[in-house]
């Protein structure tokens, strides 16, 4: 899905600000809304962690700027139980005392064609490129990356793909490659000499590259 | 959204809890453990992991090896540690972590992620402009040494072993962890000589 | 300059809302910040149209979805004219009793490094991919369509390249093309087998394509 | 930003027109020269371009040719009129026009853009679920009927020719361009048989 979550070298945005001696929770409702996030995955099993994942995605994307993370957790996790009729929205707004702003509905098609790929096509040093896809449903390939060449750099275990996971598909596990792009390739005239970025990327998302 | 006002997110935080305890789909308990958890899950874990990595260079082989299997014998494993790469900082090459489509971290060393690795402002920018970033963060590299950020978009979650600040060769393993903060462990920071 | 301005294909947005007999503006201010948009740029000669643009992509993303579009154009022109030293900031923001926020800085290195392209280099029927580039600065192909390969369907004229005279660059002119891209090829799942997108982009944003 | 509170959007666009005229830079006659202008550019322009080469075989073959004179042979001309090209819709394909990085538009025959052409919706929806978009608009087409989205990227400014509708036969170029609105030009809407 492209939206407002895949932040990765998007400019126009200022300084980062570091809190010192920061808490892990600032108000009681963040440490709430984090423990719901996480039970109802593992006590509740209501949904996985990709259907999550992908619930934040589909928030606004002004909302979701405008929220502090914890209230994108709350949002993408509500939004899911809504939607799975486990909670009821107007109850939650009548008890919440206004409106509650979920995240938009799965885009129609959202399924991943994406061929499984049960072996592992590459090993460390292999030249890849990201396929320059750009599905409705959920995908993990940053923007950044696609359409670029890297070198693999290690080879991680299969995990669920994501992209079929997240829309109640097959269950299928992949390798996934750490994958080093130069940060010249990836921004020209930005990137230093000696700087790269590495992407966790599953084996469906790439093709080999001869260059 | 109607044009009536958003409701607070507490009370929006607390229908959500009430309704699922109240529909006994979970229960105050489960929320609890969760809570307790999160106390457990600090980057004091993974500074102890670094501190021995620097002490004990078989143990420093192992977490370079195997660092899910390695943090997990110093009892750090659990959710989002399922599968954890250490990244050894060099004289050459410095690392740094991100994620930048949601706020990944390898909870069980690092803790859960303070708001800044949250932002925007970090997801966008690190990945683009690594060294001003750092900068800006008060961490100035030589040009001459490499950065490389690592993305988070996987089931990998990453710890940076930054190096072993010099002058500190008197110091045992809990002194040495006490050099290492949650910033050290992400890659925007140095492992200090001063204590955190 | 990857930022929130390039909006096409972005998901998570809801419904369009048509507001029927819809006035040209709806408040004063509207007008008169139109008026000084155009005013700025046709008589005091401030700055260029490509400048304008960048201006405006320079906003935090947060303030542009927030912003009315008059408020966009407001704050981009008079980002420019703070920068420029026409206006001070201090000054305008006692005037308004309030903060009045600007756009972000240019970044460094904004200029392009696109070989100019004097002659046209394509014609109707050719086939062409726009290059997968991504300038910290300005740049007027959309991120839908870079990787892409489509059909030229016409040749304009040739027209300042906005790359450059965004950044005061030495002003060279190119032709652009109307650049058809089938809907199928730019989103697999979702395109309509008989639709298409057409893409108007300068010379220097293409290559020849065989396929 | 400060943790001030942001200027109300009246006061900062005075406060830049007030210094703007104080220091000579511009005259209240230039602000208001553009403001006589932009009452000149309206949609009944473009209407009136459609209706014509809807009853001029020639007029609509210069117009297909070469907009920009064509129009402005009938006065349409001027900024963000300086190339035009005409969009002929047929009855197998249906033309749309967007600009999804700012709201370029051809103010002369279009007037400026309402509001929800320069929306973010608008902008980054139509040019990936066009059809979903147009129904959501009211505007249903059929299958069978391609959809070819405009991409305002350059400095092309587009206007849509639609089709004119049937039963249409008997009347005069006054009342058929009274059937063409501005959403019919940008291409979100058919000509109608009922009057604007």
């Amino acid at each position: 899905m492209d939206s407002i979550h895949d932040l990765g070298g998007m400019q126009g945005f200022g300084a980062v600000r570091v809190e010192r001696d920061e808490p892990v929770f600032h108000e009681p409702w963040q440490a709430t809304a984090f423990a719901l996030m996480v039970a109802t995955q593992v006590v509740m099993r209501s949904h996985n962690a990709d259907e999550y994942r992908h619930s934040i995605e589909r928030m606004s994307p002004s909302h979701y700027l405008q929220a502090h993370y914890y209230e994108r957790v709350l949002t993408g996790t509500t939004t899911l139980l809504v939607e799975k009729g486990l909670l009821d929205l107007q109850d939650l707004e009548a008890r919440s005392g206004g409106v509650f702003p979920l995240a938009a509905p799965v885009a129609e098609n959202p399924m991943s064609d994406r061929v499984p790929q049960t072996e592992a096509r590459f090993t460390e040093g292999d030249r890849v490129r990201v396929l320059p896809i750009s599905p409705a449903g959920h995908v993990r390939a940053p923007k950044f990356c696609r359409g670029h060449v890297g070198t693999v750099v290690h080879r991680a275990p299969k995990f669920s793909f994501p992209d079929t996971s997240a829309h109640g598909g097959e269950r299928r596990k992949e390798h996934t490659y750490h994958v080093e792009f130069s940060a010249q390739a990836l921004w020209p005239r930005e990137g230093g000499a000696n700087d790269s970025v590495v992407v966790d990327l599953w084996d469906s998302y790439l093709e080999a590259a001869s260059s | 959204m109607s044009d009536q006002k958003t409701a607070d997110i507490q009370r929006r935080t607390e229908a959500v809890k009430d309704q699922l305890i109240r529909k006994g789909l979970l229960a105050e308990e489960d929320v609890q453990h969760f809570l307790d958890l999160a106390e457990e899950w600090k980057p004091e874990n993974g500074a102890r992991v670094v501190a021995r990595a620097w002490t004990d260079p078989e143990f420093r082989q192992r977490l370079l090896d195997d660092a899910t299997s390695a943090c997990a014998e110093m009892g750090y494993t659990g959710l989002q540690g399922e599968y954890i790469v250490a990244l050894e900082n060099t004289p050459e090459l410095h690392n740094v972590v991100v994620c930048t489509q949601c706020s990944c971290t390898a909870w069980p060393v690092l803790g859960l992620p303070p708001d800044w690795y949250k932002s925007p402002e970090y997801r966008a920018r690190v990945v683009r402009q690594p060294r001003r970033v750092l900068s800006e963060m008060g961490l100035e590299l030589s040009p001459d040494i490499g950065v490389r950020v690592w993305e988070t978009s996987a089931e990998t979650r990453y710890m940076v072993i930054p190096l072993r600040p010099s002058g500190t060769e008197a110091l045992g393993v809990d002194d040495l962890s006490a050099l290492v903060t949650r910033e050290a462990l992400i890659g925007v920071a140095l492992a200090s000589q001063c204590e955190r």
